[in-house]
Parts: C-alpha cells; structure tokens; sequence
C-alpha cells in the first residue's frame, strides 16, 4: 500500500486538482469560496498552503480527499488522485480511499480524538477496517510511530483516553494515526496552530521527520509562514479564494513577486521606538500577589509587578503561566489570596464588588476574542455609548456625538457603522469596537489580554499601531498579555516573563531581549519560527549541539 | 475513582434532602386539605356525633408536629402506618398496586425504549431523507395528541372494533405473565405511543447535534461507513443527554399516568392517590406521595451516576 | 425585519403550515365574539342536533351550538394556556437567570428548591393543590405556572450559563453594572430563540396538562367552554364512533402539532439546541 | 316499535306476570309460538354456572368490609353478596322476612319481637342465634359508633336476646315502619365476636363467599352451597369490578368483559341499547334531585321567593336533556311514584315564569341575583342541569351565577353550608323514614333547615297511626305542605338505569335500590 501502483508514470502527479470550485452554503445561497484553483503535488513533495483566514486554504486540503464539509459542496473542476477521478465518485469509493491512502490531521487533535475511546483504538481503527492490518499487527505499530514520534512511554500512552494526553502529545499522536495505513498523501491542516510556541517547534520537527521517513507527500496547511518555510518544498499562496502567487519555498521566502506575499513576510516587523526608563511613580504597582481558584492549586505566586504612565508593560508565558490570571486578580474577577494592588498609591479592594465607579473607569480591559467579547445583541451605538452614560453621565445628542468621535478615533465612519450589530463586522472591526468600549470610559490603564492572538497576522499588526496611537495621543498605559513574542518585540517598553505562576525575569524590552537571557526566556526565544528556510532544522541541531556539550537544554513542559 | 464515589456519595445525600423536604411539603399540603376524612368516609351520612367519634378513633386531634414525628420515625422502621379508611396496612394497600404499576412500566419501557433509540438512530442516520421526516412528524402528532385521546381512540379500534384486546386491564395476581401482558398491552401502547416521540427526537437530536464535531469529521475522514460512525463515535458521547431523556420518561412511567390508569381501570399507585386524596386518606396520600418522590430522586440519581460512568473523563480521571 | 421575512420565505411546508394554523386559532380566539353564530353557553335548540346549515357541527349534549362552543374554546383555552405559560416563564426566566448570574449558594439554593418541585409529579402536585385551594381560574393559573417555571428554569439557566461566562458580561460586570441590567440587557436578548423555542412547546405541554386536569374534573369549570371538559363530556360517544368529542380534540392536537411544527423548524434554524 | 320490541320492553316492565304477558302479547297480534318463546326467554328458569362479571363506578381504596362504613353501591352490593339482613325489601317492594322467620309487634308499635329463621349457617360454619344479631344491630348504636345508622338505631331503647332464635326490641316511641329500617343495608347480620362483630372476614350468610377482596380493584366470590334460600344465587361465581370511568364501563360492556354495569351514561344510552348483545335495564325508584335552599337565610327565608325559584325552572326540559328522560318529574316533595302515600292528586308544578315574576314581586325581590353551587358530585349531571336551570330563571327575571364546586369536599364544605346548592337523596322506602331523616325539624339531615309545626304534628301522628286511611291523608297533606312552603325544589326522580348483556335472565327488578335493590349477584342468572 506505500506507494500504490508501481506501473504508474514517475512523472505522473499523485494529485492533481484543475479548475477546483467550491461552493459554501450562506442561508438559502451558495457562495463560491475556492475559485478555480489548479493544485498539483507529486509523490514525496509537501506542499504548503498559506493564506489568511477565508482563504480556502483548509477547504482546498479537504477537497484533496473528495470531501466538503456540511454546507460546503465541491461545484467544479476535476480531483484526480492517483488516476482516480474523485468529484462525484461513489461515497464508497471515496471511502476505501480516505484513511488508507489519504489521511487528515486536524487542528486540533484534542478535539478530533473521540473522547469515549482510547488513543490505540482509534489509531487502530482504519487498518483494521479497512483490512489492512490485523488488530494486533496495528498495535505494534502504534507503539513504533508512537515512538518514532517521540512520544513519552510509546508503550503505554496509546492506553490512555484523550483527555488524560497533553496536547502536544495529542497532536503527535494524531500524525501517528494518520500514519497507521502508510498513506501515499496526508493533509496537515494547521497541526501546531494551538500549541504554545515551545511545545510547536517539536511537533513540527517529528511531523518532518515522519514525512520525511516514510516518504509520503503531503499538503500542509497554515497562515504562518514561517511555520510553512519549515516544512514544505513548494509553496502556495491564498487569498480569498485565489490563488496570488505559487513557487518553491525559497523562491516565496526570498525573492516573493506579488505584493500581497511581500505584506505577509512583512509582519512582525514593527518596533515600537525605545521609550527609555519610566519618568513619574507608577501607575499600577502589584506587590507580593499570590492567587488561587478555589481549592486548586496556586496559579500566581509571588508576583511584583509595575506599570508606569503612559508605558506598555508586556506579559509573556505560555498557557498555563498565569499571565491572564494576573489579569483576573487586577481587575478585582479573583480576589488574590496574599498581596496588595495600587493604584497610583491608593490601595484598590481585592474584589469587584468593594471597588467604586471611578475606580472601574480608570482600569478598562481589552479581550482575545472579539467575537464573545461584544454582546451580538447589541448595535455598536449601545456598545460604545453604554460606557459614557454609566460612568460620565452622557445622554442624548452629547453621547451620540462622543460616540461618533470615538468610532473616527479607531478608524471606522461613524454614518456607516454606528447602527450596526457586532456580526456585521469583520474580526478587526470588531476588535476596534472593543477598544473604542474601553476608551469611552476614558480609562488610564488598559489590560490587552492576548488582543491580537485571535486576529489574521496583517489586522493584527493594523491593531497593535492603532493602540500606539492612541497611547501617544491619550497618554494611556497598557499591560499586553500574550503568548506572541512577535508581538511583545513590537509594542513593549517593559517585558515580563512568566512561568508556572512566577516572574522568571522582567525588565526594559532591550535588556530582556538582548542576551544573556534566563534560560526559559532563551527556549522562548529561540522557539519562534523565523521566516528563513532551514530555520528549524539550524535551531534543533544547535539544541542537539548544546545537548551535546553537556549543556542544560530547558524542553517544553509540554514534552 | 474516590472522585466518582464522592460525585455519587453527594447526589445520594442531596438526594435524601430533597426526599426529607417533600416529606415536609407533601404532609403539610395534605395537613390543609379541606373537609376532612370522616366527613369524606361517611359521606352524606355524617352527622357530628359520628365525625366526632371517628376523629377520636383516628387521634386526628393531636397537633399536625407530633403526628409528623410519629409519621416519619414509622417511615423509618419501614412502617408505612395504616389507611384511616380502612384501617389496612398502607404495606399492603400499596404492594399490589406498585408492583401492577412497575409491571405496566417495565413493559412499556421494554418496548418504547429500545424502539426510540432505534428509531432516533436510524432518524440521525437517514437525516434530511423522507424516511427522517415522516418519523419526525408522525412522532411530533403523536405527543401532541391529549393521553385519554389516544387511548380512546386505541380502546374504540383494538378493542372494541377488532376485538383484539380487552378493553379494561382487569389484573389480579393470580394470572400468569403473559396473560397479564396481554391485558396490559392498550394502556403499555398508549404509554409508548406518548413516551417514544420524546426519547426518540432527543437520541435524534443529541446524535445530530455531535456530528457537527470535529472526531465525528475525522472519523468519516478515516473512510468509516455512517453506521459505524453513528454508533461507535457519535453514540457513545450521546449517551448522557439521552440516559437523562430515558429517565426522564422512565420516571413519568412510574408517576404520571394517573389518566391511563383511569381511562383503562388499570389498578397501580396513580389510582389509589387520587382515592386517596379524595377520600381524605392522609396516610395513604403521604405514603404515595413519597414514594413517587422518592421514585423520581432514584431515578434522577441513576441518571446522575450513569452519567458519570459513561463520561470517560470521570472514568478515567489524568 | 427583513431577515424574519427571507426566513419565513423560505420556511418548510410543515412549519408554514403550523403558522398558518397557529394564525387561524388566533384569529378564531380573538374575534370569537363576531364569528360566532350563537352565544357561549346560550341553549339554541334540542341535545344532539345533527350537523346541519343552522348549527354546522350539530348540538351538544345540552342543547348549545357545538361551533360556538368550539370558536370560545379556542379562546378560553388558548388565552388560559397562554397566560399560563407566560407567568411559567417569566417565574422560570428570572430565577433561572439569577441562578446563573449570581451562581455559588444562590445557584444552589434555588436548585433546590426547583429540585423538590420537580421531585412531585406535576399532575399530581397539581391535584393536591387545586383541591386544597379549589380550582378558579386564576388559581388554576398560578398553580400551573409555578410547577411548569421549574422546566422553564432548568432551561433558562441551561442557556444563561452559556452566556454569563462570555466575555462581554464579564465586561458589563468589570464596568459595575448592576444584576438586573446584566440580566435584562446582557443575557435575556441572547437567551432568546431557545427561550422561544421552549416557550412553543411549554405552551403545547400547559395545553395538554389543562385538557388532562379538565379530563379529570379539575381544569377549566362550566358552563365555559374548554376543550378538554368538552371531550370528557361526549367521551362515551367515542366509543359509538360518534365525530362530536373528536372534534374538540382534533382542535387540541391540530394546534399542539402546529406549534411544534413551528418551534421544530425555529429549533432547526437555531441549530444546535435541544428540545427537553 | 315492532311486535319483539315492545313485548320485549313489556316483559321489563315490573309488575307484569307470565300470565298477563302471554296475554299482552297474544294481544298485539304475536303467535302462540313466538309468545312462549320471548316469555320464556323473558320468564326463564333461573339457570345455575357462570362467572358473573359486574362493573360498577363506585368503589375506591379506601372502601371497608365494615358495614357501617358503607355508602356507595360497590360495598352495598358487595355486602349484599355476602351477607343478609333481619328483613328484605323484595322484588316487587314487599318487606318480606329473611333471616327472620317472622315478627310480633305490641299495638302502640313500641315493642317487637323478631323470630329468627333456624339452621341459618354462617360461611364459616358456625349457626346464626339471637348473639349474631344482637352484636349486629349493636356495631352501630352507643356513643363510640361512628356508624352512618347510628341515628337510624337511635329510637332503639333496647335490645335483648330472646333465647338463642328470637330477639326482642323496644323502641322510644312507635313506629309501625320499623322492620323496614331493619332491611337497611348497613344493619347486615355478621357472627358475633364477643361482644363485637367480624366484619373484617367478610363472613355472612349470604349467597357467596368472598374469596378476595381488593380495595378499589374488585372483589371475587364462590358460591355458598349452603344457602338458606332456596331459588337464589345461580352463579358459580362472582367477580364485582370497580371501573370509575363511564366510557370504560361501557367499552367493558360492549366489549363482552363485564355482563353488567350501573350507571349508563344517559346521553349515549338510547346507542348502548342497540349494540347487538346488550340490553337496558331500568327501575324507577325513590331516588330524586334537588336543589336546597336554606330557609333560614335571606333571600331564601322568604316563601315568595323559594315559590319564584320553583317556578322558574322547566323541568320537563331538565328531564329530557339531564336525564334524556330516564326519570320522572319531581313535585317538589321527596315521596315518588314508587312509594306507598305518594300523592298522586297534587297538580304537577310547571314552568311559568310569569308566575315567578309575581312571587319575587310579591317577595320585593325583583332583579335577584344568587349563587348556585353544584358538582357533578351531588349527582351526575347537576352542573349542565343548573346551567340549564340559569337559562329558563332568566327569563323569570332571576340571575343565577352557577358555581361549580370540586367534588371532592363537597358533602363536607358545601352541602348544608352554601345557601342554595344541588343535591341528591336516594331515597327511603318510606315517607315517615324519607321526612324524618329530612325534614323533620330536629332531623340532623334537615338540609333546608325547615321548620314547620304543622308538618312536625303530621310526622308524628303518622308515624304511630296504624289506620291505612287516615295515614295517607296525613302524609298527602305533608307532600302538600313541603310542595309549597319547604325549601327544596325538586324537579326530577332519576331512574335507575343499567347495562346487562342479554345472556343475563333476571326477574321482575326491585325498584328499592339500584342493581335489583342490590341483590343482583343471588336474583340474576345467566339464561
């Protein structure tokens, strides 16, 4: 079953979609959502699929299969695979295809494993149905891919349900499963997008290394692109449908033709200017602050913390950290259970409820998710005026007219956009919806927490220079939470990192970047793809080599 | 597994609190019932002297506090006191009738359930296909039929039309299994007929409602065929809102068809509530009160730990 | 408002047809007075006239017109389910939300507290009271409503625990807003479509548990008209094959399977929720 | 009507002979032939076997084998099943001895001597003496009994054996009706037990033996092959089912799972009738409707206006619709057609509202308004019959609000408490028992709290009055009396109307009690 019919012509491709339509399902009418788009991929190639969200890209790699998601249908254009016209071919036809010789890892394997069964029953599953391994056969072979991926314990792990497995185990174990019929094409749709950044140069590193060693091509999903620099061979570019620009990594990476590519490999780019040491007494001082949610275990322990005016303090650390926990304690959500919060050197009650309007003006906070973040019921005249009549009183004309202000303010025209609700709005939008609703209350303090992650990488950027601006002319201090150091290279003053619920080092952004770094800001660090090829393969051997010399080399908690 | 034991240990006693409380509601709302049980026993032919001397018999005259502390500690002991009416054991009043009741739910739950699963399955199956459709609408007239409708309407053609049936359940304890099922079989299919729509829509709806997740996509990207997809990877999630959904109609097998049990002269528990209630027979009321009570808390808890074993994370905690 | 019409276009067959008959029991209910050839309880002619051109659907067993009777049990019945089922819910929704808003002991407490109500099958629980209390109507009301606000409350707080953990209400929280504003502006607008959902087929259960409790002799009192009285009237007839008694019920089922065709396709359209 | 109906309905009719139906029939034109057929088919000789399947709508869990527990049909008819009493109503409505052989009363009717029949074996073997009946009649005298025929007993001062086969009672006054209270289903002769009786066993003399007795669900017997009787209790066995439900009483029936039934529903009689295999059996007895005004209320107090109410009500309307004419119409007096005084030259009130104008005129009470309170509890049907009586009222002019009370509680909270409320009254076999349980101003039952010297002179004169002549017209003069100045309306006597499968033989039917004055387990058989 490797590589299928050996008579084939070496040149012929494994697949070759041309012209590929696909329609999405929008209330009673059908979009077009891929337009046209060729795709050829020839055994042993990986082939990347970049582009932002809406751009087809997860479609496309489904289609590659035969199949459309529900409310989606394959409207035109031919799928060949391997000589086998795919479009409209019998459900079991495609049946005996998918898993044997085409396989699927998802996004999110915690998701895609079957919570009711365990991990070795699901790898085993396709082989045994489709017949090509006994039970016992697909076993041993779980424990060997297992293993080849650098599973911890390959002997047991498979007996464990889903939930009791870290994610980036589940992720590996997803690419084992895939494995387990030794398809011919395997589509990896965005496998490392939910993982912290320590935890993702691994599992991309035993995704190549299995490609690699059983030799089978593969479509490889992503919107970031250094991710897919790593991985794959040629490179396709996607935009709403379309196809921008194709080429060989190197080519894309290096010497892109369309601008559209350029703006891409433009991102991260964006310094904010050094702002020096902080002038005036702090804003926000946190002293000694340790939280727990009921009865578990302490999440913050020990934490100091400042904040000066007009200063953007970043909080760094991976899910876990307890940076968004800081947040919660600040805001007066979880009360902390040791410690003290000041506010320009007035003492703030720990809980909510203790803390009067004016307090809660001056302190706003920002969320990830835009999208639960606004109440859909609500049109944006609500949303923004809510602040101004609950804490300065503004009624009538005066707040109508504030509100139109604050909506020029994040860029959006007042006439078109104040009637309308939160789902008419694109996830930008909406997030500058988010930060208008904070600056109403003309706060002095905004909590970031994590505001960018959710965002396709060119709003993002939009974003964080939309919040510099408005910093410079409100004279606003922010705490930025987040996991992206892309992101805390480009806006902070101040970086603190954080690791299980402690500071493991904090200080002015070019102290903490520049060398030499606490050993987990180094993991940290040197984990974030960079948009060069070959990028991943230097900075594991350079681990390796480390390793080598005997040196301490941290791992992912994740491992 | 000492987290499940806790789980369970929790429900049981929130369990007994909740029984302990509807002791207190059910012996206070049959305290305030209006005209009293002499009256209700002699009827029109009561006069004062008689009622008088009937209440003292009944020691109806000792504060409502006392007879509650005499009440719940013969509970207790598993004394479920006497009738007033007749002075019989409540015991033995109740024996009968629970079992004829248990028996009249267990055949209907052994017909209804597995055909709503079935029928809920094959529905989630065949989803958008005339065969789903018309279990849908068919189910859908059927709970919006009134119960003694349905039941006259079965009884006008099963029984007195073709004569396949009798028309009232005459039971007794001397008749063999299957004749009593045979004499139980109109008022078991009224019953179906009004509890299957309900599972069989939420196994429909709870299986449908996991086939939009995503291991369902990878399961069907693995190039498994819809049965095994539906009842290996969806069924087994589903399973805890469709436990919930069974007992729920398990529970209303056991107290609620107080109207089949009129409409069909069907002697079980409902029939000798309402007696009860309309006779004025306070031990009786409260005896079957609480036990329909307590019926409903068990039945609930079993649902509650059912749940629990069938979810793996609990099962199988990190 | 758009959007409700496109919907509508392009709605089902089934589901259009329980709007349409959802519609015309309306209309029947609310204009009884003017459509109705006689008066509600008024005596027309001799007991059990056949159908005929003076009286459409005959007489009943007093003599009174059986479709006047049938035209003001619509009203009588909806109006009484419907009143019903309106107090079921604003009881159910205002404590299902507090439950979910405030959570901890409150949480708790009320859960309880639902917990015994539910623990007492409701037909029965409602036989104790009406005969403790009697059965006029606004009683018949109230009763029904506190034990049906128990599923209502189950239900509402289901859906509102959904929506307390979103971010915007923790934003309203943040901002110092009071319980009532997050109850009323953050959580109600967004609990709705399975709130209404739920509402059809509340509706449809209180119906059928009026018809039940008149079956039994407690519902709605003569001489007015309600459905579920007028079948236990007639029920006899049924078993001569006599049409009179199925027409009231036909008028309850037509109605009940109506609205769940409505609320089926509504639940649809909101996919992803259940019906309890 | 062919010939067949009508002779069928004929031979139904009580009172008619072999003789005089042969005769009747010959008469419309029959042959010889098929006259014999339908009166032996109507005459039958009592056959013996079969289980005997009755439905009644009475009967609940609470029920007790006590007698003096007793009140509705199922444990009357379940009592007299087993069980017999001193005296029997027959057939035709003669008190005849039954485990009396025979009595002796004194002149002024105070004392009476009862012989009991000899050799009489209870179910339990043991013979019945003059203890049995003694600690019978006692289970509901003294002041611990709550019997409901305490205050039947009341007049007994006292109450001796007589040897081991006699017993000898003196009454406070006399009473020339006394052995009919005797025949009262509550005063069964049980065997004694000390000084008590065993009610708890079922044992009797009676023409069955309880095999098993559940509450509410239904009862079985077997027959006793020692029945003093001879002629009586043809049924191998007995089994008396509670079926509440009138739609499944009738389904039972039609369905071939009961032979007998009470209560058929009026409205769907005339088509029960017509099923193949069934047969309508009606009495006509003492039982009547009423509505009860308290005359010691106002409006009520006032003559005029009961006069007004009287009037305003169209029973023959009532009749028909209620009772779809399985009845008679009600003078306003408790004494029906069936009864020996019943006063047969009173004219019979009608409907006219005219002259109900003119009494509520007469009264000052033009424009009035009042409650009525019934349920269908007080008897089947009165809530369609007061709100049929509201419709004919207001055309006299008088608004009546129709209050349906529940039916449970209503003989507790409504009935001698509301001012004006729908009741029923079996009826007694005669008018001294039916006035002084009533009307009578000390009567406990007095529910109009009526008080009318005259009335109360005629009771008692009556009551000891042993010329035939002069008793009928005392007790004419008091139907007249309560006709026109009591509380009661009376607009219907309610036949007693009953389902039978045509396999049932059965004689003339007693018209005393419903189910053949209760007796129908050891008077019917299965032809």
């Amino acid at each position: 079953m490797n590589s299928g019919d050996s008579t084939t012509d070496v040149r012929e491709p494994l697949l070759k979609m041309t012209g590929l339509r696909i329609e999405g399902q929008a209330g009673e009418r059908w979009n077009e959502i891929v337009r046209g788009v060729d795709v050829v991929l020839h055994r042993g190639e990986v082939l990347g699929l970049i582009g932002e969200s809406g751009a087809g890209k997860s479609t496309i790699g489904l289609a590659a299969m035969g199949y459309a998601r529900p409310g989606c249908r394959l409207s035109g254009g031919d799928i060949v695979f391997d000589g086998m016209e795919l479009r409209g071919a019998p459900e079991d036809r495609k049946r005996d295809l998918r898993g044997v010789r085409i396989a699927y890892v998802a996004q999110s394997a915690a998701a895609a494993f079957n919570p009711a069964h365990r991990l070795i029953d699901q790898f085993a599953e396709a082989p045994v149905h489709h017949g090509v391994k006994s039970r016992a056969e697909a076993e041993a072979d779980a424990k060997d891919l297992y293993r080849r991926l650098q599973l911890p314990y390959p002997e047991q792990i498979g007996y464990r349900y889903p939930h009791q497995v870290s994610g980036g185990q589940l992720q590996r174990a997803m690419t084992a499963m895939a494995m387990s019929c030794r398809p011919d094409l395997i589509v990896f749709d965005e496998p490392t997008t939910a993982l912290d950044v320590t935890t993702q140069i691994e599992v991309l590193a035993a995704i190549k290394d299995v490609v690699r060693h059983l030799d089978a091509a593969a479509i490889y999903i992503t919107h970031d692109l250094a991710v897919v620099a790593q991985m794959a061979d040629r490179i396709m570019v996607l935009r709403y449908g379309d196809l921008v620009e194709e080429g060989t990594a190197d080519q894309i990476i290096n010497r892109p033709r369309e601008k559209y590519t350029r703006e891409l490999l433009a991102v991260r780019t964006y310094r904010k200017p050094d702002a020096g040491p902080p002038s005036e007494a702090p804003l926000l001082r946190i002293e000694g602050v340790s939280a727990r949610y009921s009865r578990s275990a302490r999440v913050l322990e020990d934490v100091d913390l400042e904040i000066g005016r007009r200063r953007t303090v970043a909080v760094v650390g991976e899910s876990g950290s307890g940076k968004s926990t800081l947040a919660r304690v600040i805001t007066g959500l979880l009360p902390p259970e040791e410690g003290r919060i000041f506010f320009e050197g007035e003492a703030l009650p720990p809980a909510l409820p203790g803390r009067n309007r004016e307090m809660l003006r001056r302190l706003q906070m920002i969320y990830q998710m835009p999208d639960t973040a606004l109440n859909p019921r609500q049109r944006l005249r609500d949303i923004i005026g809510r602040p101004l009549a609950f804490y300065l009183g503004l009624t009538g004309r005066k707040r109508e007219d504030r509100v139109r202000e604050l909506l020029e303010m994040i860029e959006l025209d007042p006439d078109d956009f104040i009637d309308r609700y939160p789902t008419e709005l694109s996830g930008g939008q909406k997030q500058r919806v988010c930060i208008a609703r904070a600056l109403a209350a003309q706060p002095d303090l905004i909590i970031c927490d994590e505001v960018t992650s959710a965002l396709d990488q060119l709003v993002a950027e939009e974003i964080l220079k939309l919040l510099q601006r408005l910093q410079d002319e409100l004279h606003l201090s922010y705490m930025f939470i987040t996991h992206d150091l892309a992101t805390v290279r480009a806006i902070s003053d101040e970086i603190v990192v954080m690791l299980q619920g402690r500071i493991v080092e904090q200080g002015a952004r070019n102290d903490v970047l520049t060398p030499p770094h606490h050993e987990y800001t180094n993991l940290l660090l040197s984990s974030v793809p960079e948009m060069k090829i070959g990028w991943l393969d230097r900075t594991l051997a350079e681990r390796e080599k480390r390793r080598a010399r005997g040196e301490q080399v941290m791992e992912s908690a994740d491992r | 597994m000492t987290q499940i034991l806790t789980m369970v240990a929790q429900r049981l006693a929130l369990g007994l609190l909740t029984l302990f409380v509807v002791s207190l509601i059910i012996f206070l709302g049959v305290e305030l019932l209006p005209g009293d049980l002499t009256q209700a026993i002699l009827g029109q032919a009561a006069t004062e002297e008689t009622v008088a001397a009937f209440r003292r018999e009944l020691k109806l005259d000792l504060p409502p506090h006392e007879r509650y502390v005499a009440w719940l500690g013969g509970i207790l002991q598993g004394d479920l006191g006497h009738s007033l009416a007749n002075k019989r054991a409540i015991t033995e009043l109740m024996g009968v009738r629970l079992w004829n009741t248990l028996f009249l739910a267990f055949i209907s739950a052994a017909v209804a359930v597995p055909l709503a699963l079935g029928l809920g399955i094959l529905a989630a199956l065949y989803r958008g296909t005339p065969y789903d459709r018309a279990v849908n609408i068919v189910t859908l007239s059927s709970i919006s039929f009134p119960e003694f409708f349905v039941a006259y309407i079965l009884i006008l053609v099963l029984a007195v039309q073709l004569g396949w049936f009798p028309s009232i359940s005459n039971i007794g304890e001397e008749l063999g299994f299957w004749e009593r099922v045979y004499r139980s079989i109109l008022p078991a299919l009224t019953l179906t007929l009004v509890v299957v729509a309900h599972m069989m829509r939420m196994t429909r709806a709870a299986i449908i409602n996991l086939m939009a997740s995503p291991y369902i996509e990878m399961a069907n990207l693995k190039g498994l065929p819809r049965v095994r997809i539906i009842v290996r990877h969806a069924l087994p999630n589903a399973l805890a809102p469709i436990i919930n959904v069974v007992v729920i109609n398990l529970a209303y097998l056991v107290v609620g068809v107080v109207i089949v049990e009129v409409v069909f002269v069907y002697p079980g528990l409902g029939q000798l509530l309402i007696d009860a209630v309309r006779t004025r027979d306070i031990p009786v009321v409260q005896a079957t009160g609480l036990f329909f009570a307590a019926a409903y808390i068990l039945l609930n808890l079993t649902a509650d730990v059912l749940s629990i074993l069938t979810n793996p994370r609990l099962l199988h905690p990190r | 408002m758009q959007d409700a019409l496109r919907l509508l276009g392009n709605s089902p067959w089934s589901a259009r047809l329980g709007m349409l008959v959802v519609l015309f029991y309306v209309v029947v209910a609310i204009f009884a007075p003017v459509l109705t050839p006689y008066g509600e309880s008024e005596i027309v002619a001799a007991e059990y006239e056949p159908w005929s051109s003076e009286f459409l659907l005959g007489t009943d067993n007093l003599g009174r017109d059986m479709l006047t009777r049938l035209i003001y049990g619509a009203r009588n019945t909806i109006g009484i389910a419907l009143i019903t089922t309106v107090l079921a819910f604003l009881i159910g929704c205002v404590a299902g939300f507090l439950a979910a808003t405030l959570g901890g002991w409150a949480d708790q407490a009320i859960g309880r507290v639902v917990d015994v109500l539910m623990a007492i099958p409701q037909l029965i629980f409602a036989l104790l009271i009406l005969t403790i209390v009697g059965t006029a109507i606004p009683i018949l009301v109230v009763v029904i409503a506190v034990l049906d606000s128990t599923r209502v409350f189950r239900l509402s707080r289901a859906v509102a625990m959904n929506i307390v953990v979103m971010d915007y209400v923790e934003v309203a929280r943040l901002r110092g807003e009071g319980l009532w504003w997050i109850m009323r502006r953050e959580v109600l607008p967004n609990a709705l479509p399975p709130l209404v959902a739920e509402f059809g087929l509340r509706f449809c259960f209180v119906f059928l548990l009026l018809s039940a409790l008149s079956f039994l002799g407690l519902g709605i009192q003569p001489p007015t008209a309600d459905w579920g009285s007028m079948v236990r009237d007639n029920a006899t007839l049924i078993t001569f094959g006599d049409f009179t008694p199925i027409l009231p019920a036909a008028s309850i089922a037509l109605l009940t399977v109506g609205v769940n065709f409505i609320v089926d396709w509504f639940l649809h359209q909101t996919a992803g929720l259940k019906d309890e | 009507m062919t010939i067949e109906q009508e002779l069928k309905t004929l031979a139904s009719r009580r009172g008619i002979t072999r003789r005089g139906f042969m005769e009747r029939a010959l008469a419309l034109g029959a042959t010889t032939a098929l006259a014999t057929t339908l009166a032996d088919r109507a005459f039958a000789m009592p056959k013996r076997g079969g289980r005997f399947r009755l439905g009644l709508g009475h009967g609940s869990t609470t029920d007790s084998l006590d007698p003096a527990t007793f009140e509705q049909l199922y444990m009357q008819v379940v009592g007299s099943a087993a069980r017999n009493n001193l005296m029997e109503v027959g057939q035709n409505g003669d008190l005849i001895p039954e485990l009396a052989e025979g009595f002796d009363v004194s002149d002024d009717a105070k004392s009476w001597k009862f012989d009991l029949r000899r050799g009489v074996e209870f179910h339990n073997g043991k013979t019945l003496d003059s203890n049995d009946v003694v600690a019978s009649i006692n289970h509901h005298r003294g002041a611990d009994s709550k019997s409901a025929a305490k205050s039947l007993l009341d007049a007994i001062v006292d109450l001796k054996a007589d040897g081991k086969n006699a017993v000898t009672i003196a009454l406070k006054e006399g009473n020339a009706d006394f052995p009919f209270i005797l025949s009262d289903y509550h005063v069964a002769i049980m065997p004694a037990n000390g000084d008590a009786v065993d009610w708890e066993s079922g044992v009797g003399t009676g023409a069955y033996v309880l095999e098993r007795y559940e509450p509410g669900v239904r009862t079985t017997f077997k027959r006793n092959p020692n029945y003093f009787k001879t002629g009586y209790g043809h049924f191998d066995e007995v089994e008396v089912i509670t079926i509440a439900d009138v739609a499944a009483r009738t389904n039972a029936l039609t369905t071939g799972e009961i032979d007998a039934m009470d209560r058929v529903d009026l409205k769907t009689a005339h088509l029960l009738k017509r099923r193949e295999g069934i047969k309508i059996a009606e009495t006509s007895g003492t039982q009547h409707y009423t509505f009860t005004m308290r005359t010691d209320t106002p409006p009520f107090d006032d003559n005029d206006v009961r006069l007004a109410l009287k009037y305003a009500i169209d029973r023959e309307a009532i009749l028909k619709t209620i009772l779809r004419g399985h009845g008679a119409l009600g003078n306003d007096h408790p004494i029906g057609l069936s009864n020996r005084y019943h006063a047969s030259g009173l004219p019979q009130r009608a409907y006219d509202p005219d002259k109900a104008r003119h009494h509520l005129k007469k009264a000052g009470a033009e424009g009035l308004t009042i409650d009525l309170s019934a349920a269908d509890a007080a008897f089947a049907g009165a809530v369609d019959a007061a709100v049929l009586y509201k419709e004919h009222a207001a055309k006299a002019g008088i608004d009546i609000n129709v209050v349906r009370e529940p039916d449970d509680g209503y003989w507790a909270n409504v009935w001698m408490k509301k001012p004006y409320c729908a009741v029923y009254w079996g009826g007694r076999p005669t008018e001294d028992w039916m006035f002084s349980t009533a009307y009578s101003a000390d009567a406990s039952w007095n529910d109009t709290f009526w008080k009318h010297d005259r009335f109360n002179e005629l009771l008692l004169a009556a009551r000891a009055e042993l010329d035939e002549k002069k008793r009928r017209g005392m007790y004419e003069e008091m139907q007249a009396i309560v006709r026109d100045d009591g509380g009661v309306l009376i607009p219907m006597f309610a036949n007693y109307v009953m389902g039978l499968s045509d396999k049932i033989g059965h004689g003339q039917m007693a018209a005393n009690w419903s189910m053949d004055g209760f007796k129908c387990t050891e008077r019917w058989w299965f032809a």
